[in-house]
């Protein structure tokens, strides 16, 4: 049993987090925070030249085929440094749904821009306030938001029912092209931007290979993606608030020595823990398509949402009123906790797959999640 | 055991409610119920306080609990707590001027000079004059006794040095009561005085703090060689720590408003957005958070009203009031965090014409970690009830006894 | 305004507590624990002589016709000492329904003798296993446990359903006649014995006003004076908690020295003041008969079981390896905290009466509860 | 990242499977699977738990990692936890054997003369004799260091005089080891030291100890002028805390079984009884609850994992394992109290044949309260993952530098 990352993996990392360290490492967002703007481009062409993006896309298709391990060990790193770069929108979703449930000529067509993060891809599946999408054989019409990236992606895959399905699947859209409107919205992070998409009569293809199960088996695999970046987040927050508490000093202590303040970073390191053991295996059971997936993607989903904003919220509270203050990173980090928490949609949808897929269970379940 | 008023209370109350009913911005009262301060009915909210508290005061209804020759009403705690029952929705028309009722006003009228309290607090009650209070630094935030702006005395003033933040309406306020240190060369609790200032004085820049959450409520106040007259200190030269509890002491008389938890916003949600069963609140799923909330909500009110009667009793309103804060802060944060989490994708969307439930949710949780920390941190509160309510021992104190300057690290 | 037990009740509160200390505190509760026995005679007995248990009964039926405000300042008392006698069952429960439910001339045959102490009644309404009661006109059939106090009591209100009536209806059934079977049955708090009733032909009376708001019009009642029961022993609880932590010494200092045991207590006193402040109102809406009385209760109970169970859990904690031995008293806190939170159902069924009655919900409800 | 074996360790598990096959008691798999060691098929755990130590000690498969010269089998860490995995059900058997291979054996390795360790570790490791610890004292939890049992020396032996408490199995132990205080004159860490003793030791009187839940798991052990012969001291005269650290040290190697969480009881509990919505665990209103044990279960499963992988590459288990025990120990007791209020007024039946689920949740809300104490308070924990895993300060100690016998209340 070898239940950790590899030797070379380990050096993958620290080669990711030397290059977002060359690029300001959490000043990158801070960069896109106050200039409104819609990611580090630079960071992310680096990135590309490194093969990050395509890390779990095959060279056939121009990745550099290193596998899922590798890509969860990035987006830990992505996650410490809260990089502004098109990874949950282009890689996770985009990139993995057209593995999923692309014919070999779409795969051809997309996956290899993808990987070269020439394009970027995103995937809208939110069909908020009731809004849905439809297909009507040769065009989409419908509103969802937010979407990810929604205003700077080339390309979306737009999850829409049509006359003879009523559960959505997946179809291919140009975004430059006619009947597309999309619109930026102001989102609880504003150093990810998301869009609002509304598609009249936008021309789309469905997948070749995509089905009633497209969205859900997707969407495990980008929660274990999601998980990494997740615990990332998590462990930096911890560590800045250790650090503050090792550094400021009240009553003529360092706050540390406070066992209000230690018992919740005591807390806060629990939390991680068991959120890196549950993605740790939903690593392994991504890596190895097991059929334990879903419940090890749900769990480890569930598990790295509620590390980070425990680890996130109490980072601020050990800061006191200096982590309220915008100069300091206390809050992007809350901000970012909250917009991965939900980016797979409610917790509860969570929660119930992983209960429904827990290996120990005996009864059948009624409830089709 | 009863909630019904005496006589005289019955007969007070009448006349606030006349007095309201000729006399409130009622035009203002949908805005304020709906939305408060940030209600964008509410168009011109620093005017809209300045006018209503003005209308109080010449009526008499500003600060009830003073006496009347300094513009109060020499009202008894029981009439102040009937008024902003009945004052409801206007009441919160004085955010402009809590700090300077709550704190400033009773410091001076603790400390200050008969001529000098006769001259201020009129036209403080009035709100003609704002008044700011200048305590927190940088590193003196829960221990506020380890500031260390200096005051040093030239002739008949004090020359003060140093930066305080955290100062609520700096920018707004002519006036200001400041903590600082005269002696470094004893424990940090002996070497405090207390002042009052004019917020105009040379010397004196204000900066406002941005805030997490985008917003700015807050500034931090440089100050340069800024003189203070020595007749404006308040209590002796050194006394300044005595002085501060005389002022925090009457923060927490401002009961009865109470503090907000989100509770009430929740439920509204709850009745009107729908899940798979009905409305979300006949949702199974949702009901033992809620029922925890719903307790906690209701017990903070009836501890409240608990804290009224014995008030009226006599009383005087202990520690044990922390709890307010205690519990409404981490309920604000997980209240909206758990709507958030309804809401899945779009929980994320803080645009208030597109976000649902018109973001306030989203804003609930951005502003909540500030509450857990203003005016005490959830652990200076813990500590405040372990120690002043329940009698433990104070934590060891490693800095009490040495003197401020040869401390290790006042960093 | 008046928010608070007037000078009276408070002097009562002083009586009760000076009878109780009489009868050795928590050593009565410890000394039926002890010697395996039903409750303290002599005690109940002695709270008889003072009127006690009829407090909240008229004095044209024998009470000492004081209140229900007096009865909750009595409960509280008991709560705080343990005391084992069967007031939840002979007084909360089956005088209070006799008098919600009863005919007069039901009331005159039995609330005297209840009151007085001389005679032991019981209420019988847990279904549990799927066991139901059924009435055929004459007769009781059925079995229902844990029933309080069930194999003492001299007679039962037993709730039960009919050919013409399928919600649960009140009947007066005499314990030692025909067709009764009863056997003490082991529960959690062996201070307050439990028994199974079988009931198989017994002869049995219906409660002239019983109908099917019968039964939530009496868990209503009872759930504010078990309230005040729970916060006596929740308090108790802290405050030996508290003395513990300020005589206990480790690492050279009192325990109360250190912030991780000052913080678990002064958590534990906001539960004791929230649940107290839902205490005092549902007293006041039992004592006016308030339309607010079903939420009021329900918040009480549910506030009232939480703050119990949290200071009675907390209470070993805090006492470490003693609080776990048999002889400190803490375990009999703890084990009382169980039984009062499960005495009037399911917290399920409470949570949601609560929610259905808030004063502020808007929505109509679906769900009757 | 797997979970395959080695070849090597593959051989190794093929062979502990195939004697396994052969010489477990299978007989009892059903009960051990069922109930554990409180099940009505296991009528004789003692004799069960004896006979199967010898067997495996026979074998060469007792206390596996101990060198083979003391009767174990010079495996590496690897190699135990495979056959921990492999002995599945049976290793419930060891529960006699707990302390004494997992504390006693180790410190004996460590510290005994080799004459003496060829003496006393066989039949350690067979089970023909038991060994306990007697390490806490009434006046001396948390505070291990502050025990105030006397050990003054005569000759060639020490006199012991004192009470330790809370030690597991002393009614039924041939020895055990024994921290003492030899010199008060010295601040608390530095007085102590380690013996081993003979339990039928002339002076020794054992009470069992009667728990808050009835149970007698735990004894009282009352020492009189017991003689320990120097010759049965371990380490230095002074030296006990280090010695100790070492014992602690080894309790945590005992990883790969792990904590209890009550989780998997409180699944099968689900799936099996019935709620409004079909099987419990199908229920909405639950849903939240349930997944948040289970990402707490099987988080702590997967980082016994982690730790377990660490083993493998030579890495040392460190205080980050303090985590299982301080989850599970909060788990059960939610647990526990979850399904009582699941089962509604039954929940408070206790007695097995007539309560839901055979008692076991009551059995489990009755016990959990120790499980928070035993072996490190919840507090005693998140003090150690903050200290050694974090590297926060310590918490300030006013008695580190002080002579024992000068501290103020060694009470």
């Amino acid at each position: 049993m070898d239940f950790d990352f590899s030797e070379e993996q380990m050096q993958l990392r620290q080669a990711v987090r030397k290059l977002l360290g060359h690029h300001g490492d959490v000043q990158a967002a801070r960069r896109v925070l106050e200039c409104g703007g819609d990611y580090d481009a630079q960071l992310w062409r680096a990135m590309s030249g490194m093969g990050l993006p395509g890390a779990a896309i095959a060279a056939d298709h121009g990745g550099s085929g290193l596998g899922y391990l590798e890509l969860c060990v990035i987006a830990e790193e992505l996650g410490r440094s809260l990089a502004p770069v098109p990874m949950l929108s282009s890689i996770y979703l985009a990139a993995e749904i057209i593995k999923l449930a692309g014919s070999s000529t779409q795969k051809m067509a997309w996956l290899p821009a993808l990987a070269a993060g020439t394009k970027i891809g995103t995937v809208a599946f939110a069909g908020a306030s009731g809004a849905a999408m439809h297909f009507d054989g040769r065009v989409l019409r419908g509103a969802y938001f937010p979407v990810a990236d929604g205003a700077i992606a080339d390309f979306a895959i737009v999850f829409a029912r049509s006359a003879d399905c009523n559960r959505p699947r997946p179809f291919l859209v140009d975004l430059q092209g006619a009947g597309v409107r999309r619109a930026r919205i102001e989102t609880i992070d504003p150093t990810r931007p998301h869009a609002r998409l509304e598609l009249d009569g936008a021309a789309a293809e469905p997948l070749a290979q995509g089905n009633d199960d497209s969205l859900a088996c997707l969407l495990d695999r980008v929660a274990v993606m999601l998980a990494f970046e997740q615990i990332g987040g998590a462990e930096r927050a911890l560590t800045m608030a250790r650090d503050y508490a090792l550094e400021r000093v009240a009553f003529g202590r360092k706050i540390g020595s406070f066992q209000a303040v230690k018992h919740l970073l005591a807390d806060m390191f629990v939390s991680v823990a068991l959120a890196r053991g549950n993605a740790f295996y939903a690593a392994w059971a991504l890596d190895r398509d097991a059929a334990d997936l879903p419940c090890a993607a749900a769990g480890a989903h569930v598990s790295a949402s509620k590390a980070f904003r425990h680890c996130a919220s109490n980072n601020i509270q050990v800061h006191g009123g200096t982590g309220f203050t915008w100069e300091f990173d206390c809050h992007l980090f809350y901000r970012r906790a909250q917009l991965l928490a939900l980016a797979l949609g409610q917790p509860a949808y969570w929660e119930a797959r992983l209960l429904r897929h827990l290996p120990n269970r005996t009864a059948p379940s009624v409830a089709a999640v | 055991m009863n909630f019904d008023d005496t006589p005289e209370e019955a007969a007070f109350r009448k006349q606030a409610r006349q007095w309201l009913d000729a006399n409130a911005p009622w035009p203002l009262e949908a805005a304020l119920r709906e939305g408060g301060l940030s209600s964008p009915g509410l168009t011109d909210a620093f005017a809209a306080a300045k006018a209503w508290q003005k209308k109080k005061a010449e009526a008499g209804w500003a600060c009830l609990n003073w006496p009347r020759e300094y513009g109060g009403r020499g009202s008894t705690p029981m009439e102040r707590v009937i008024w902003s029952q009945e004052e409801g929705p206007f009441a919160a028309l004085s955010w402009l001027f809590t700090i300077g009722h709550g704190m400033c006003g009773p410091t001076m009228i603790a400390y200050a000079s008969e001529q000098q309290k006769r001259r201020y607090l009129p036209a403080l009650a009035s709100g003609e004059e704002i008044w700011c209070q200048l305590f927190s630094e940088p590193a003196a935030g829960s221990d506020l006794a380890g500031l260390r702006t200096r005051a040093q005395r030239h002739g008949d003033d004090w020359i003060v040095n140093g930066q305080k933040v955290w100062t609520s309406g700096a920018h707004l306020s002519q006036f200001g009561i400041i903590l600082v240190r005269t002696d470094p060369s004893v424990p940090k609790h002996q070497g405090l005085t207390m002042f009052f200032l004019d917020m105009r004085s040379p010397g004196i820049v204000i900066k406002p703090i941005r805030q997490a959450n985008g917003r700015s409520e807050f500034n931090e106040v440089f100050l340069s060689d800024v003189r203070i007259p020595d007749a404006q200190r308040l209590g002796a030269p050194g006394q300044g720590w005595q002085v501060s509890l005389t002022t925090l002491m009457n923060e927490r008389l401002s009961i009865g408003s109470g503090m907000a938890t989100g509770f009430e916003p929740l439920i509204d949600y709850c009745c009107s957005a729908r899940g798979p069963h009905g409305a979300l609140i006949d949702d199974p799923a949702l009901r033992s958070r809620l029922a925890d909330w719903a307790i906690r909500s209701l017990g903070l009110k009836y501890t409240a009203m608990r804290a009224i009667s014995a008030l009226s009793r006599g009383a005087t309103p202990g520690p044990e009031n922390s709890i307010g804060k205690l519990v409404a802060g981490s309920m604000q944060q997980e209240i909206a965090s758990f709507v958030l989490d309804l809401q899945g994708e779009s929980g994320i969307v803080t645009d208030p014409a597109q976000a649902p439930a018109d973001g306030r949710f989203q804003a609930m949780l951005l502003r909540a970690p500030a509450t857990r920390v203003e005016g005490g941190t959830d652990e200076i509160l813990r500590n405040i009830i372990a120690e002043r309510v329940l009698g433990l021992p104070a934590d060891i104190r490693v800095d009490k006894d040495v003197p401020f300057n040869a401390l290790d690290s006042p960093a």
